[in-house]
């Protein structure tokens, strides 16, 4: 089981996808494919571990537990997301879609997970940040699935503004590189690596890895929903089909939020605490507070579970940015726990689309009346976004805040309460109208055992992982945190 | 290791010329000027990319020098000829500021990238300090640019600014970035603007024009 | 001996009630120049109602039926909580001036839910006045009652009122006056008395205690009437005994237990004159002056609080 | 005993799980849920009782290594208080919601779980011995409450008193949150044991902070005036029996954390703690009862009720802190004991009067009172059980509620040992003001139990009521029983508690209570004294030879029945009986300033005055906390929202310069630093 294998079976089922002949094939290889990635990446993960890190392919891919915690998400959350879209697009359902644009999104979908590996999974920066912007092009023709007027515009958006980001990251790249190579380390490709530059950090230049982390904050950012950076997260995450907005938003944000983490090692190594540090709290409340008001009053369910995404990852930027074991801990369980929950809600709202016809949060009344299924699912989804035990964003959001005090920051960890306050109260008032009241339509009898499964399993997750934690999930969560923190690494 | 000396003034003078091209560029009323002004940006790019290749005396960034002219500074601006053609798009620029305006926030866009980077202390080639200014400021040109124009295509016009910022830097800086990282780069650059095209399609089919008012459905 | 005199002590004051009020009636027929009933008059007409056949309401319940025991229990049980004659009182404890006020209370809920049994429109009228009544003069009367606890340093009614009768008469004026005023008005209050309440009218629209009972007779009608007598004279003994000096009572001896006793009820037909006397030159206030009345109580239960922690000997 | 201890939770869970496993037959699986939880309190009770008893607190470690600490179950003696609070009550309702649940309600499985789930969350808070994990029962708490909450959610009243509760609620964690988060940086650890011995290394700022933060958390869990406005709606709209628990312990386990706070968590005592918690409580108590007094929904004057008798308890507690921080331990503890009797005594007669609530709308399915009356007929011993708890909560001799404001009025009291006239003047004022709270609690109850069951019933739905079965009536005779109980054994009961005390103010027991087992002990000095033997036993005596002459004498007389006396005039009607709204008419007018109440007449005519057809009227009063306070925030937030939105026009443009502007800042941000 190498490493290798997690870049290859994707790549095969993408191949596979373009070439399959019929509907009910293309399903096999679309869900087969996510199934064996998963497994093959469950059992890369818990083996290594205990392990040191791991390099391959010349030191330009490195695993180590802080790229293990992503890889395990980004397996489970696909592997999740494919079955969830073999009973939502390849159904028999009026939602699904000719089989010219379901070839389309197989492949893409595993482009998709291709390069979200990447991501996390490189060591050189050069192709970290070549892997994000394959997200971006891979991605933009799965949220464009339908070809709809607002799909494109969302696409559009998405597309523009995350190359504009992405093109500031690169900048923030050369500036590191550059900061590299006139440190008197001569030239050479393994200058780009990040454990190379993590050693060599005393050589690095304070004021150029200050600027340059700027720039890779404002393009990385960018990327992972960070305010002001966010504008195109809520058009995209609600405009793609519900399964690729539960990868967009549990997933390829969290990916992004690994970029910045890396370098904010960095950074931090290069220049000293006090720096990244800071700004990655400014950001993450601003992401919080600009977030606010949006959930506050939101008219689109979907929409709602974007900025919700925004103030998820700000918290996760203020977690790393408070450092401290606590923080640090925190925002790293933050980001699985959001990409459960938020997935789980992402299918939820396909099935509520698929009911309802409407993303108007006006139209969507009595749902616990008219599917009780769903509407507990959305019920406990939405609660456990808020930050509710026993759900398992409350241990991350506390573990988040703690972090927050130890590491004495208690104005922004004040301000981040107050604000999850004002948003709890928001996503409980649109839950009282959606979820609660009397039944506006019929009870709709058709299920769907892959995506009511989907369902099952994210509940349980969200449930468990928010009462129990499993050991060697810790031992994960606990080597990541120490990468992060510079003990060992 | 490094060359003649009568290159460095030069390269200062060539430098300066970029920065007024990018000025132009934003300024420029008409659409064919600017792909015009873009090909010239992207022209002194090439002088400024061999300049550094002979000064600092690495060849391989010749290449990169000859990639440069032949790429931006013939086949992009071709594409987009044909592609004006084809959509039929309205030659004059539509922009949210006028000229005057627009010059304003541009110079002070230029005085705060020279401001904001000069001071960067370890610069080890000399020639380099300026340039990483030039670069920020072309890259922040290129997003004013962006954040200006109404069209689509313009926009598109405004990214390729900001690239050639990027390149600027990673030249005159680095001599490029590794090989490997460089070839991904070019690639992921090459999908992108294809991509982008599909979708410039895509809008025009969709909403009958490229104006981005009209993509303006999702707010909130 | 002890024990003797507490019962002796407690039975007075039961046996003494209907003369008290008895004795405000003859007084107010005076004034108006009529003869008014003779003292036997006052007994005979409790007997009567005890041997009287009763109508009951078709809609009453077992409370209507209980009312008329607990109301009175409690009443006796909260006028052998207090010093009459000097005795140890029955149920006389230290912290007893809680109690004292909280048994009244007790009488009074009953009383105020067995008005609202039988489901008339005066007895719910009634209920609703009493209880709005007695509640805004609670604070006054508490705060009256800690107010000559902290004086005399003690919780226990008796231990107060033999405190405040050794003190020499004109130390505590500065903080007797506004304190007895509030007690004054509370106890009128309380007992029912003009200008909160008249016990002799049967004008719809203004009665509050009559109405309450309208619908009771006979036996019970006896027993609250008696009850209510005597809630009437424990104000007036509180007030005696709390307020104008005497010689220290006791019960040690035959001879001093009548000289007591005589002196006891010296004190409060004093106190039954300056009701009357009240009665005599007010009017009925309407209902909704009487709470003015009570805020005034307020204040000087306030002000001799106030006068007492500034320039208070003690402490 | 620790098996025991375990074994609670055990069937908790188990009776939480039982409605998911059964099969179809609801009546059954919900009936075996809600026993399994009776169960489950019978265990909690035994617990509570064996560490009174022993004295000895126990407790159990969860094995395994969590992050923020191991989950660690202590029950020292004062977990032991509201354990016993908690499982006593849940025992009752537990047999209650049996009878209650059995026909009117089809959710009653789900029911099972949710109520079991909440008597398991609040068991958790009140023993965790861990910050985390007490947020986290207490969160699972607001849950599962607010589920009980919007059970009926097809109501918009519903909808809404679950909304506001479960924000409100979520405010006060938000409070508690931060003041557990300050111990713990100063700590270093979650534990409250670590918490303890830290105490005394907290900066006075901190301790300060920590207190404000923890009053308004726990403040507004326990229905704290101003916080308290979720209170009375969230109460009214839960199933009764749910209702019961919330009201009895839920709130309680507020005062649970706030006296671990106090005494052991913040170090030194400061006495202007002592000072805002007893302006708070005489808030609460004057205020919430004089709204209860307005409120013409029975089981929303039993809410505001809470209110008030919750404000009871803070003033025994502000009067113990204000003790306290002066050094006087024995009156500091006098002062505590009354607020823990309160606390036990509230949950008694509270629970029972809501499940007499919850019986008569079950008999006559409307809580409003206009529609209710007579139902002391029909319901004969539905009224006594309820009779026994309004008597109770009046604080009237002799049954529980009495004993504990007795000891409250005569801590308040003691107060005038004060030096300074502030204070001095401050303490007496305030237990004035107490009584007033008290004698208009007097009036509601009679209001509550005379509109409610006497007279003549006001609407033909009560006039048909049934009286309740078995296990209602069962469950209302056990806490009726704990009423009588708690008050014939007060002085047994105030020694336990008085070693609870003495744990928590480092005092010993006897000081706070010197003659051990008098109810008439009115504190420390020379004021312990039996009351005489005697008069005890005339008490008794008296109205039973009373109540036995009555009988006679009936016998000797003729007793006529026969219709009310009419004046003279047209028989007397059902309709004219005085109305829940008539009856507090008077305070309504005196307390004009408060209740700003709005009255409307609409007339309709034929064309003339005297040609009236229909008269319709309207009176209420304006909710002030609500209109002064919250809704403007609210407006206020929400129109802040609305602005804030506004920078999401849909112009990529202004997206783009977003992220320019903020780059060119954070370049310059780079050059300045």
């Amino acid at each position: 089981m190498t490493i290798a294998c997690l870049l290859v079976i994707p790549l095969i089922s993408g191949l596979l996808a373009v070439l399959s002949p019929a509907k009910r094939f293309l399903q096999w290889v679309f869900v087969s494919g996510a199934a064996l990635l998963a497994g093959c990446a469950w059992a890369l993960v818990f083996r290594t571990a205990g392990t040191g890190p791991r390099f391959e392919f010349g030191g330009n891919i490195l695993l180590d537990p802080l790229a293990a915690v992503f890889v395990f998400l980004i397996a489970t959350v696909g592997l999740l997301s494919a079955v969830y879209a073999a009973g939502y697009l390849f159904g028999e359902s009026d939602l699904a879609i000719p089989l010219v644009k379901l070839k389309r999104y197989a492949i893409f979908f595993h482009l998709f997970l291709l390069s979200m590996l990447l991501v996390v999974l490189s060591n050189n920066l050069g192709i970290m940040w070549i892997a994000i912007e394959g997200t971006t092009l891979a991605s933009a023709f799965l949220v464009n699935v339908d070809d709809k007027k607002s799909s494109i515009e969302a696409a559009w958006k998405y597309l523009i503004l995350c190359t504009v980001g992405i093109a500031l990251a690169l900048f923030g790249i050369i500036l590191v590189y550059y900061s590299a190579t006139s440190g008197g380390g001569g030239e050479g490709q393994d200058l780009l690596h990040w454990s190379v530059l993590l050693s060599r950090a005393a050589t690095l230049d304070p004021q150029i890895m200050k600027l340059a982390f700027v720039f890779i904050l404002a393009g990385y950012g960018t990327k992972a929903g960070l305010a002001p950076f966010h504008s195109w997260l809520p058009d995209a995450h609600s405009q793609a089909p519900s399964p690729v907005s539960a990868l967009l938003s549990g997933v390829l944000l969290s990916c992004s939020i690994s970029g910045i983490i890396r370098f904010h090692i960095l950074t931090r190594a290069a220049v000293g605490g006090g720096f990244s540090d800071g700004l990655l709290i400014f950001f993450g409340v601003l992401s919080v507070a600009v977030a606010c008001p949006f959930i506050l009053v939101q008219g689109d369910y979907k929409r709602l579970l974007a900025y919700s995404s925004v103030e998820h990852m700000g918290l996760t930027a203020a977690g790393i940015g408070f450092g401290s074991f606590f923080g640090v801990y925190g925002a790293l369980l933050h980001i699985v726990n959001h990409a459960f929950t938020k997935s789980l809600l992402f299918f939820s709202c396909g099935h509520i689309l698929h009911h309802f016809r409407t993303k108007e949060i006006r139209g969507v009344r009595g749902l616990l009346k008219t599917s009780p299924f769903l509407g507990t699912v959305f019920f406990a989804g939405i609660l456990a976004i808020a930050g509710l035990p026993p759900f398992s964003v409350f241990v991350s959001e506390f573990s988040i805040l703690s972090g927050g005090f130890a590491s004495r920051h208690f104005g922004a960890t004040a301000a981040v309460i107050a604000l999850l306050v004002l948003i709890f109260a928001g996503f409980v008032r649109h839950l009282s109208e959606m979820a609660l009241g009397e039944r506006v339509r019929e009870p709709h009898p058709s299920r769907n055992g892959w995506m009511d499964g989907v369902l099952w399993i994210g509940l349980f997750l969200i449930v468990s992982l928010g009462i129990y934690i499993p050991g060697p999930f810790q031992d994960l969560l606990h080597g990541a945190v120490r990468v992060v923190e510079g003990a060992g690494g | 290791m490094t060359g003649a000396a009568w290159m460095l003034p030069a390269l200062h003078f060539v430098a300066m010329l970029l920065l007024v091209t990018s000025l132009a560029l934003i300024v420029s009323p008409q659409l064919f000027a600017c792909i015009r002004f873009y090909a010239l940006h992207s022209f002194l790019l090439a002088l400024i990319t061999t300049g550094t290749a002979l000064y600092h005396r690495v060849p391989h960034v010749l290449i990169a020098a000859v990639l440069t002219l032949v790429l931006k500074t013939i086949v992009i601006p071709q594409i987009f000829y044909r592609m004006i053609r084809r959509l039929g798009i309205r030659r004059d620029v539509e922009t949210y500021l006028n000229i005057p305006l627009s010059l304003i926030f541009s110079t002070l866009l230029v005085f705060i990238s020279f401001y904001g980077v000069g001071n960067l202390r370890a610069i080890k080639p000399p020639l380099s300090q300026e340039f990483v200014s030039i670069a920020v400021a072309t890259l922040f040109l290129g997003m004013f640019m962006m954040t200006t124009r109404k069209k689509a295509l313009t926009q598109v016009l405004g990214l390729l600014l900001i690239e050639n910022g990027l390149f600027l830097l990673g030249v005159t800086t680095t001599f490029g970035m590794p090989l490997l990282v460089e070839i991904g780069i070019f690639f992921d650059v090459l999908v992108g603007a294809i991509i982008m095209g599909v979708f410039v399609f895509k809008i025009r089919g969709a909403f009958e024009g490229l104006d981005m008012d009209q993509l303006t459905m999702l707010k909130g | 001996m002890n024990l003797a005199g507490s019962l002796l002590q407690g039975l007075v004051l039961l046996a003494v009630a209907p003369a008290s009020g008895w004795f405000i009636k003859k007084m107010k027929a005076a004034s108006q120049n009529r003869r008014g009933p003779s003292l036997v008059q006052a007994y005979a007409d409790l007997g009567k109602l005890f041997r009287k056949n009763m109508v009951i309401s078709d809609q009453a319940s077992w409370i209507f039926h209980a009312m008329p025991i607990v109301l009175f229990c409690s009443t006796v049980i909260a006028a052998w909580m207090i010093p009459a004659i000097g005795a140890e009182p029955l149920f006389g404890f230290l912290g007893d001036l809680v109690v004292f006020v909280y048994f009244l209370a007790l009488g009074k809920f009953f009383l105020a839910l067995a008005a609202l049994d039988t489901g008339t429109t005066f007895g719910g009228m009634g209920s609703s006045r009493e209880m709005t009544l007695g509640s805004l003069a609670e604070p006054a009367f508490l705060l009256t009652l800690f107010a000559l606890a902290y004086r005399t340093q003690t919780l226990s009614l008796s231990g107060m009122a033999s405190r405040l009768s050794a003190e020499a008469p004109l130390d505590g004026l500065y903080f007797m006056v506004p304190a007895f005023g509030a007690m004054l008005i509370v106890a009128i209050a309380e007992s029912g008395r003009i200008p909160v309440d008249n016990p002799s009218t049967h004008l719809e629209l203004t009665m509050i205690h009559e109405a309450m009972v309208l619908e009771y007779s006979g036996p019970y009608l006896a027993l609250i009437e008696w009850a209510h007598q005597i809630k009437q004279l424990i104000f007036l003994t509180l007030l005696a005994n709390f307020f104008i000096p005497s010689p220290a009572l006791s019960v040690a001896s035959p001879a001093a237990a009548l000289l007591a006793v005589l002196i006891f009820a010296a004190k409060v037909l004093s106190l039954a004159l300056l009701v009357g006397w009240i009665e005599i030159h007010c009017a009925k206030l309407r209902l909704f002056r009487v709470p003015d009345l009570l805020g005034v109580a307020y204040a000087l239960a306030i002000l001799s609080m106030l006068g007492q922690l500034m320039m208070g000997s003690w402490q | 005993m620790k098996t025991l201890f375990l074994l609670q939770f055990i069937f908790y869970i188990f009776g939480a799980l039982i409605p998911a496993l059964s099969g179809k037959n609801t009546r059954l699986a919900s009936a075996a849920s809600h026993l399994a939880a009776g169960i489950g309190s019978m265990l909690g009770l035994a617990c509570a009782l064996f560490v009174f008893a022993s004295g000895i607190p126990f407790e159990w470690v969860f094995p395994g290594e969590g992050v923020f600490g191991n989950l660690t179950l202590r029950l020292d003696r004062l977990s032991a208080v509201f354990l016993f609070i908690l499982s006593a009550l849940s025992a009752a309702v537990s047999i209650y919601a049996v009878g209650y649940l059995k026909d009117h309600h089809r959710d009653a499985r789900f029911l099972g779980f949710v109520y079991n789930s909440f008597i398991c969350s609040m068991a958790l808070v009140i023993t965790a011995a861990n910050a985390f994990y007490f947020l986290l029962s207490w969160e699972v708490m607001a849950l599962t409450s607010y589920m009980f909450v919007v059970m009926e959610h097809e109501q918009k009243e519903s909808r809404r008193a679950g909304l506001l509760y479960f924000v409100m609620t979520h405010l006060g964690t938000a409070f508690l949150m931060i003041a557990f988060l300050a111990l713990f940086l100063n700590a270093g650890s979650f534990e409250f044991r670590d918490f303890q011995a830290s105490a005394s290394a907290l900066a006075p700022a901190w301790k300060n902070a920590v207190f404000v933060c923890a009053l308004i958390g726990l403040g507004t869990k326990a229905g704290m005036i101003p916080l308290h406005i979720w209170l009375p709606e969230a109460h009214t709209q839960a199933p009764s029996h749910a209702s019961a628990l919330m009201s009895g312990v839920m709130i309680k386990t507020a005062i649970y954390a706030l006296l671990r706070f106090l005494f052991q968590f913040l170090g030194e005592i400061e006495a202007w703690w002592g000072g805002v918690i007893l302006c708070a409580g005489i808030l609460s108590a004057l205020i919430g009862i004089l709204y209860a007094l307005m409120e013409h929904d029975l089981k929303r004057l039993l809410a505001y009720s809470s209110i008030e008798n919750m404000g009871i308890v803070f003033l025994g507690i502000g009067s113990s802190l204000f003790f306290a921080a002066s050094g006087r331990t024995a009156w500091a503890g006098f002062a505590l004991i009354a607020a823990l009797f309160h606390s036990v005594n509230h949950a008694f007669f509270k629970g029972l009067l809501f499940l007499g609530a919850g019986s008569v709308f079950s008999a006559v399915h409307c809580r409003d009172m206009e529609r209710l009356g007579g139902l002391i007929h029909r319901m004969p011993a539905t009224a006594a059980f309820f009779l026994t708890g309004c008597v109770a909560i009046s604080a009237l001799p002799p049954l529980n509620g009495f004993v504990s404001e007795w000891m409250t009025l005569i801590a308040l009291f003691a107060g005038m040992q004060f030096q300074g006239l502030a204070a001095r003047f401050f303490f007496p004022i305030l237990a004035s003001l107490f009584g007033f709270a008290g004698a208009l609690a007097a009036m509601c109850f009679v209001k509550a139990f005379g509109i409610t069951f006497l007279g003549s019933p006001r609407s033909s739905e009560a006039a048909q009521a049934r009286e309740s079965d078995g296990w209602m009536k069962a469950a209302m005779a056990v806490l009726s029983a704990g009423c009588v109980l708690l008050s014939a054994g007060a002085g047994w009961t105030a020694g336990i508690l008085s070693r609870v005390a003495a744990d928590l103010l480092e005092g010993a027991p006897a000081d706070f209570l010197p003659s051990g087992q008098s109810v008439c002990v009115s504190g420390p000095a020379e004021m312990g004294r039996f009351m005489p033997a005697a008069g005890l036993g005339l008490l008794a005596v008296l109205p039973i030879s009373l109540w036995i002459w009555r009988r006679l004498r009936l016998k000797q007389l003729k007793v006529r029945t026969g219709p009310n006396w009419d004046c003279g005039f047209s028989r007397i009607t059902d309709r004219m009986q005085y109305s829940a709204t008539g009856y507090s008419k008077p305070l309504r007018r005196i307390f004009s300033f408060l209740y700003q109440p709005l009255r409307r007449v609409e007339v309709e005519d034929e064309g003339h005055v005297l040609l009236r057809t229909a008269q319709r009227f309207e009176s209420r009063i304006r909710p002030l906390f609500e209109e002064v306070l919250y809704r403007p925030l609210a407006r206020w937030i929400i129109g802040l929202s609305e602005k804030a939105r506004q920078i999401q026009t849909g112009h990529i443009q202004l997206y783009l310069s977003y992220i320019l502007l903020t780059t060119i800042i954070l370049v310059l941000v780079v050059r300045l630093l």
